[in-house]
């Protein structure tokens, strides 16, 4: 039992780190109605930027602030070179453009930092603890605290403030928000900021964990299934979302593994997607498709 | 180079590519057997092995994938990440055809593997009944990795070979050998010709126009008599057919042994991009598209390559061509967002317009 | 012409500079279809115009143009000017032109779906940073005036009817305090004693506040009973202008405009 | 009434506790023009929902032509013979006029995938029957010269015509009209009146219309039907209809 | 069309080398060091010796991003040579690229050289005369291990009852060691439980969490790019000892440590080729390449790392072997059938190791027309968080139990194929 418990708890914490990057994601969505295809490419960006900086012996905090600045003005440039010219177009045109852009920025943060590996400590112990009967890691559950923060705090800008309205907004209707005067560009510019401000986040904890190079892009694979299960346009979503993908990977793992020999987690959790899906087409939080006739 | 006779479907293919007012008629018949001459005697004539085996055919193979895609994406409008899957499907279930059944011709047994690949399409697609656009992608992906987990696991599919990977048998229609590069052109050419030309067809009539109104508005295509359950599931059979023959293709006249990664999402995702920037609902975007993004990079590769060669550090120039190809994309969705094929029509346009007025 | 006097919180105006003018406009779609081929109009400090035409004639355009909103449908401005007070407005920021006082009504119902009404129209309010509770007032002068919203309220907007999309729509529009409201076929789709309403209100901001208009709707009686001035369109150009009064007397207007004449469609 | 071609008996539907159909009986006769009128909100659209399957109603039957239904598929009251257009345009934005038409006839469609695959003798056949059958509805409704035209890029009056069309061409024995009118001018309305006139004298069909402007429903429609909050709050003649006072406070504001 | 044009330049002094290269991707990190060494050791022989016997070498990269279809194309565009000089023998660097391209190149007569990896039956030369998986295939890879950890544990008969997990990349190079571990394990008595990580690997908790259940002895990992990191640093967090891991030969570079951080320290990995840079042939690099700023390395800390001491090993194999084909044909370049030839032939003894100044980097090498492998010994390093150290002798592989295997699925190949394998020596009846 307590194993079946550690698995349990092992899985929720990891299915975390998917939520942390399946936030960017929701960010992006929530707000224009875009798939972002490039968020795997921002967090690499980020965590790239962060490492090189520490690397040159730049202090913790500073390097941090660097980045985030770093990222808000690639998330100004791409508004500016990518998004404007595009304005209007359909969604399925602006994700191929992230495509594009994914690209651009992968090839470009590798110009400037290299595509080797680096190591990224970030001071976090990462011995396991025991609570009870059972081993949870440390990292982990300062992992899943970031996640926590930053759930609430973006569900709260985007329920409670003006712009997060605003923002819903032109996802809804961007030439209806137009003609009411919301500033589309400088809104992109702040989502696309934040996205890059959650990438770091993401691309910090998840370098600290497997190294900061390439592989970094694909993180992105599994936030899919979580974006699904909770729903594209919801924040709280990506947390349960992940929470469930994590949990059912990791006792499917166990229990269905030995039986079908291994590698079940690459569809598994797509699997359970189906299976909530068929009950709430709109994953759990999702906002369902409006349309009345 | 050996060159292979083959009777000539391009002539009845090629109005298929060149849509145009009656009038216009004649001459795209003409320029369409000129096509056909070229593309079938001359290609396999001066094409060597590079540009046979490295270009020409996994364009081609690509091109019809993203037929499929196409007629499942763009025109019926259902989003799907399941191509790899379908097209593994249609590789494995060749192969086994081949292996199994080895009295079997060659066309017959890739129309049944496309058949049976259609047939997963037609079980994937089932969830589409309730859910809707990009919630959908759920379950093609499901089916994209459960499908190709399933190839290389059970070790059956691949006749226990160690590495899950199957190899092509001797490809052979009629007593002629098409082991040759030009063999495995031609081979891909005519499925590429024949298939675009039935779904030329097919998106012209009834079919075509119940896709597309599913596509553009189902609630009212629904009201007003549109069968929208039979419509998304044919769309996915039609669009898993096709896949699943593009996958034996690939396997086969391409890579010549491939194991399930070959098919996985990767596969998926560029098939989608080739139909997004080739143009979504367009036949000739499938071809456009396949060009931009299979032989761009290629492309682009040999120019840096043969300007900068040894100029710049290695890794850096394959950096910058990444960062190029990208920026190439924007580039173009800002020309033209709807695709290629758009910005192709728009130039025809352009063109014809000063002789017209 | 009359335009009401009023002593609202309008910037001092130049002498020369006219309120919106709008010179020569040609407009396509796609790089192909011709919708506007030369369109002059005018539109005095408060007053309320009337756009007038048959379905097709290029009204949509016309006012798509002035709030910089074509690029939206793919259609573009190929000749012409458009001036606000003396200042070229044609390559501002559909945002700015809101900031400044224009706002457009679009036809049909572009509402935010996924908002609930009462955030539909709140976001109208946010150009203008507004605090909490002039917010909150303004937001009870729109339900004043649309007590269905009041009820509806909570509700997601693209699940209400038609009308209370519509009205959804002005609400939100009008909470942008605007000083030239385009106004797209504002009594589609609404009951007659709505239809009044919204007449009424057009007037009462015009009176009170100095608010001017510029509408196109297919209700001309109804338009010219409140417009100072019209203008009919015909396949993209000005066919006929002149005070309201003057049109709806003038019998080639109502022949040629309410009468049998079908506009051809314009050839691409 | 005789024979009613509809019956409605006790409908009502809500969403989320809010009633937009409340205990709703009425009848339409067979070959009849029936106007629904009401204020904004009181529930037009979702009768004509409840009618052809779009909504489900939460208690009540309709009755169509002696059958009668809890809950009817929209694809099955299609091939039942219920046309139907839209308040707002729900046509196939990205295609052309004569596509959308075409589209309206798929529901008497025989042929198969495979014969449209390969294009064989019964699908050509088809094919050329369904083209001629759009040409002339096309035709009817002065579309001509917009035939060719994707529809997104047309003018909003036009598009409505378009969608009449597209309900039109199947001949259906019931056609639910949402405000078929909005947006034109008095000579398209008067046009528009016109042609569902013809239809409903040419080929007898029945049609149930919601419209706002009380000009047109006075001219066109046997009978009027009339909503406020899901209720019926009048049911009658026009002219009746119209001298109700009830009527007039709810809906009509000043007598037109 | 024509892309590349073979003039008869007869008298070309140039061997054309092509590069597959993977410099983007997920495994460039890997691939980056690799091309050093190479390169570095090539821009040496130039330099410092005029190439090989006189024949200046010069190479072009093609990138492959190390997948198939990249692959194959670049194969078909290298294969003609350059300018007239042929290509003497090619590396894919990329097991599913050297699968891939096995049945073309044989066709082509261009022999595939994988050091360490490739389709482990072509150890079978008879049948595979075109593929050179060399010094260590596969299956002896997977025999190494356990043997050494036999070793540690006093001998074979202590293996049994053993729990031995195989963490593999769930691609074919990871499937390889299936067949010899089950062997194997039905041999000496341990058990064999393999555990697949879908690709890329970058989250092993569930696989970890298995593994834990089972509480194995050792777990031999077989990793490839990032997913050894993370095994690594998974491992340590759910307590399981990082000494009781043997990393296999894609899984023993300080860019799979590196990455754990502080955790890595205690792990285990197999090698042919140690790190470190005190070889008498880095000062020979040093003094013509790294101190004339010639070198291909970006990352001087790389110097001497495990993969870019790999990249030497292949490059003096490759080279060496062209030696040996110039000793029959000439002092001239040599193409793909010569190249073959010399690699059938090439004997790299201690003394000429001792000329390269390679002893201790690269191991003895000599090939046969029947083996295509030669070596089948490695070594066992651990990571000390700072470098690697070695901790044992070079162990041999059960070479006599496991060829009969690899010989067995051979014949098979060759059977479905319909190819009839040659004679011992290389002849053919
Ligand atoms: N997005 C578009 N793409 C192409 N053509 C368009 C587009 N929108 C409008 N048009 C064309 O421009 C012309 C003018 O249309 P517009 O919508 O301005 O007319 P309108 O007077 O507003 O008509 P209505 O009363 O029906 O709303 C029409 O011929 C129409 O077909
Ligand atoms: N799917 C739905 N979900 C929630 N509420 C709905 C839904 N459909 C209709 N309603 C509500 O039911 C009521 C009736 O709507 P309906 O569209 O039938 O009105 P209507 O009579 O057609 O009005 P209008 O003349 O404005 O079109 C409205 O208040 C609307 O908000
Ligand atoms: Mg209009
Ligand atoms: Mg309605």
């Amino acid at each position: 039992m307590s194993f079946f418990i550690e698995t349990l708890v092992g899985g929720l914490l990891a299915g975390v780190m998917y939520s942390l990057v399946a936030i960017g994601f929701v960010l992006i969505y929530k707000a224009s109605g875009v798939f972002n295809f490039a968020q795997g490419s921002l967090v690499l960006c980020a965590a790239l930027t962060f490492v090189t900086l520490r690397e040159r012996g730049i202090d913790l905090w500073l390097a941090g602030l660097a980045t985030l600045v770093i990222m808000v003005a690639l998330a100004i440039a791409v508004e500016r070179v990518v998004l404007r010219p595009l304005v209007g177009q359909s969604q399925i045109t602006l994700f191929m453009a992230t495509l594009g852009l994914s690209y651009v920025i992968e090839g470009g943060a590798q110009i400037l930092m290299g595509a080797s590996v680096h190591e990224l400590d970030l001071g976090i112990v990462d011995v396991p603890v025991e609570i009870g009967p059972i081993l949870v890691s440390q990292f982990d559950l300062v992992a899943a605290a970031a996640a926590g923060v930053l759930v609430v705090g973006l569900s709260l800008f985007f329920n409670w403030t003006r712009t997060g309205i605003a923002l819903r907004a032109i996802a809804d209707d961007p030439q209806a928000a137009l003609s009411i005067g919301i500033r589309l560009q400088r809104l992109w510019r702040i989502v696309w900021g934040v996205a890059g401000f959650v990438a770091l986040v993401a691309g910090l904890l998840w370098g600290a964990r497997q190294g900061v190079q390439f592989s970094l892009t694909l993180v992105v694979l599994k936030a899919l299934p979580v974006l699904i299960i909770g729903g594209f346009t919801s924040i709280a979503g990506a947390i349960v979302g992940g929470l469930i993908v994590g949990a059912g990977d990791a006792l499917a793992e166990i229990y269905l593994g030995p039986l079908l020999g291994g590698s079940v987690s690459t569809w598994f959790a797509y699997l359970l997607a189906v299976g909530f899906l068929l009950v709430r087409p709109a994953g759990l939080f999702g906002e369902r498709a409006i349309e009345r006739v | 180079m050996s060159s292979i006779e083959t009777g000539s479907p391009a002539v009845a293919a090629a109005p298929a590519f060149a849509s145009g007012s009656p009038n216009a008629r004649g001459l795209a018949l003409a320029l369409g057997g000129l096509a056909a001459l070229v593309l079938f005697v001359g290609v396999p004539l001066v094409g060597d092995d590079y540009w046979l085996n490295a270009i020409l055919i996994p364009f081609l193979v690509m091109t019809l994938a993203s037929i499929g895609l196409n007629l499942l994406m763009g025109y019926a409008g259902q989003a799907s990440l399941g191509t790899g899957a379908f097209m593994a499907t249609g590789a494995y279930a060749t192969y086994n055809l081949l292996l199994r059944l080895p009295d079997l011709p060659l066309p017959v047994s890739l129309v049944l593997g496309g058949l049976l690949s259609g047939l997963v399409g037609v079980v994937v697609g089932l969830p589409s009944l309730r859910i809707k656009g990009f919630y959908l992608l759920a379950t093609t992906l499901a089916a994209q990795f459960l499908l190709t987990w399933i190839f290389n696991q059970y070790g059956w599919f691949s006749n226990y070979s160690s590495s899950s990977s199957i190899s092509a048998p001797r490809l052979e229609i009629a007593g002629h050998d098409l082991s040759s590069p030009a063999g495995r052109y031609l081979l891909t050419l005519t499925s590429v010709v024949v298939i675009a030309t039935i779904a030329a067809k097919l998106v012209r009539s009834e079919t075509g126009r119940t896709w597309m109104a599913i596509r553009d508005m189902d609630t009212a295509a629904a009201v007003i008599g549109v069968p929208v359950a039979r419509g998304k599931l044919s769309a996915f059979f039609v669009g898993g057919f096709v896949c699943g023959i593009a996958g034996a293709l690939w396997a086969f006249a391409y890579l010549g042994t491939v194991d399930a990664g070959s098919f996985n999402l990767d596969r998926s995702f560029q098939v989608m991009f080739i139909i997004i920037i080739g143009g979504l609902g367009s036949l000739v975007g499938s071809v456009i598209g396949a060009a931009f993004i299979v032989l761009l990079p290629i492309l682009i590769d040999r120019v840096a390559g043969g300007l900068l060669g040894g100029a710049i550090d290695a890794g850096q120039l394959e950096n910058f061509q990444k960062v190029l190809f990208g920026a190439l994309i924007i580039w173009f969705l800002i020309k033209e967002p709807r695709g290629l094929a758009e910005l192709l029509a728009r130039a025809v346009r352009w063109l014809r317009s000063p002789a017209r007025s | 012409m009359s335009a009401v006097s009023h002593t609202a919180d309008v910037a001092p105006r130049t002498a020369a500079a006219p309120f919106l003018e709008v010179r020569d406009l040609e407009a396509v779609y796609g790089g192909a279809i011709l919708a506007l081929r030369g369109v002059s109009l005018e539109v005095e400090e408060g007053a309320i115009v009337a756009l007038l035409g048959a379905n097709g004639a290029g009204k949509t355009t016309t006012l798509k143009a002035i709030s910089n909103l074509l690029a939206q449908s793919r259609g573009s401005l190929t000749r012409g000017t458009i001036s606000w007070r003396g200042e070229p407005t044609t390559r501002l920021d559909p945002a700015d032109l809101v900031a400044r006082g224009i706002v457009q009504v679009l036809e049909g119902r572009h509402v935010f779906p996924q908002l609930s009404v009462e955030e539909n129209i709140l976001s109208g309010g946010f150009v203008r940073r507004p605090s909490r509770a002039t917010l909150r007032a303004d937001l009870e002068r729109i339900y004043a005036w649309f007590p269905r919203l009041k009820q509806k309220r909570r509700t997601k907007a693209g699940l209400t009817s038609g009308g209370e999309q519509q009205m959804t729509a002005i609400g939100r529009a009008l909470m942008t305090k605007p000083r030239l409201v385009l106004l797209d076929e504002p009594s589609m789709g609404l009951a007659p004693i709505i239809v009044e309403e919204i007449f009424e209100i057009i007037r009462a901001l015009n009176r009170d506040e100095g608010v001017s208009f510029l509408l196109s709707e297919q209700n001309a009686t109804l338009a010219l009973r409140y417009a100072d001035h019209g203008y009919v369109l015909e396949t993209g150009r000005i066919a006929a202008s002149g005070t309201a009064a003057d049109l709806a007397a003038r019998d080639d207007v109502a022949e040629f405009y309410l009468g049998r004449s079908t506009a051809p469609p314009p050839s691409p | 009434m005789a024979d009613p071609i509809l019956k409605l008996e006790n409908v009502s539907l809500s969403f989320k506790g809010i009633k937009a159909l409340n205990a709703l009986s009425f009848e339409v006769a067979r070959g009849e023009i029936c106007a629904l009128i009401g204020p904004n909100g009181a529930g037009k659209s979702s009768l004509l929902n409840v009618i052809n399957g779009v909504y489900r109603a939460d208690r009540g039957d309709v009755v169509l032509d002696g059958h009668r239904f809890v809950r009817i598929r929209p694809g099955r009251a299609a091939r039942l013979g219920i046309g139907r257009t839209f308040q707002h345009n729900a046509l196939f934005g990205r295609l052309s006029v004569l596509d959308n038409v075409l589209a309206g006839l798929t529901r008497l469609s025989r042929t198969t995938l495979v014969e449209h695959a390969f294009g064989l003798k019964r699908e050509r056949a088809e094919a050329r029957d369904f083209r001629r059958r759009a040409e002339e509805t096309i035709a009817f409704l002065n579309l001509v010269p917009y035939r060719d035209r994707i529809v997104s890029t047309l003018p909003y009056g036009v598009q409505k015509r378009v969608d009449l069309a597209r309900a039109l061409v199947a001949r259906p024995r019931l056609l639910l009209l949402d405000e078929p009118m909005a947006g034109m001018n008095q000579d398209e309305k008067r046009e528009m009146s016109r042609f569902i006139r013809d239809a409903n004298a040419t080929y007898g069909t029945t049609v149930v219309l919601i419209e706002h402007d009380i000009g047109v429903v006075m001219g066109l429609s046997h009978h009027v039907v009339v909503l406020d909050y899901g209720r019926k709050v009048g049911d009658g003649s026009p002219e009746e209809v119209r001298h109700n006072p009830d009527v007039i406070a709810a809906y009509l504001g000043t007598v037109h | 069309f024509g892309t590349v044009a073979p003039a008869a330049a007869e008298d070309a002094k140039v061997q054309y080398i092509p590069l597959l290269t993977y410099r983007v991707g997920a495994y460039a990190s890997s691939g980056i060091p690799i091309w050093a060494g190479i390169i570095d050791y090539f821009t040496y022989l130039n330099k410092a010796e005029g190439g090989i016997n006189g024949v200046k070498l010069v190479w072009d990269e093609c990138e492959t991003e190390w997948g198939v279809e990249k692959g194959l194309e670049c194969y078909e565009r290298v294969k003609h040579g350059k300018d007239g000089s042929p290509v003497p023998i090619l590396w894919p660097h990329s097991d599913p690229i050297a699968k891939a391209l096995l049945e073309k190149a044989t066709a082509d007569k261009i022999p595939l050289l994988t050091l360490n990896y490739g389709p482990t039956e072509s150890v079978d030369g008879r049948v595979f005369p075109y593929s050179f998986p060399v010094v260590l295939s596969f299956y002896s890879e997977a025999s190494t291990a356990i043997n050494y950890i036999a070793q540690v544990s006093g001998g074979k008969d202590k293996l049994k009852g053993l729990k031995i997990v195989t963490l593999y990349h769930d691609s074919p190079y990871g499937k390889e060691t299936q067949t010899p571990l089950a062997l194997l394990a039905k041999t000496y008595g341990f058990e064999d439980i393999q555990i697949p990580v879908p690709h890329p690997g970058n989250d092993q908790t569930a696989e970890w969490a298995r593994i834990r259940q089972i509480k194995p002895d050792w777990v031999f990992l077989r990793g490839w790019g990032v997913m050894t990191p993370v095994a690594i640093k998974t491992a340590a967090k759910v307590g399981f000892p990082v000494n009781h891991i043997i990393g296999g030969i894609w899984s023993s570079s300080e860019e799979d440590v590196r990455p754990a951080g502080a955790v890595g320290k205690g792990y285990l990995a197999i090698t042919t080729y140690p790190a470190g840079s005190n070889f008498p042939l880095d000062e020979k690099l040093k003094k013509y390449v790294i101190d004339k700023g010639l070198s291909n390395l970006k990352d001087p800390k790389s110097f001497g790392s495990v993969y870019y001491n790999s990249g030497l090993v292949d490059a003096i194999i490759l080279t060496e072997a062209i030696r040996t084909a110039q000793g029959k044909f000439g002092n001239r370049p040599i193409n793909g059938e010569e190249g073959q030839w010399g690699l059938e032939h090439l004997d790299i003894t201690e003394k000429r190791l001792a000329e390269i100044g390679a002893v201790g980097l690269a191991p003895t090498l000599k090939l046969s027309p029947s083996d295509h492998e030669g070596g089948g010994i490695a070594r066992v390093i651990q990571w000390d968080g700072e470098k690697w150290n070695t901790v044992s002798d070079w162990i041999p592989a059960d070479t006599d139990l496991l060829r009969p295997v690899i010989l067995e699925k051979a014949a098979a190949y060759a059977k479905e194929k319909g190819i009839t394998p040659r004679n011992a020596d290389g002849t053919t009846n």
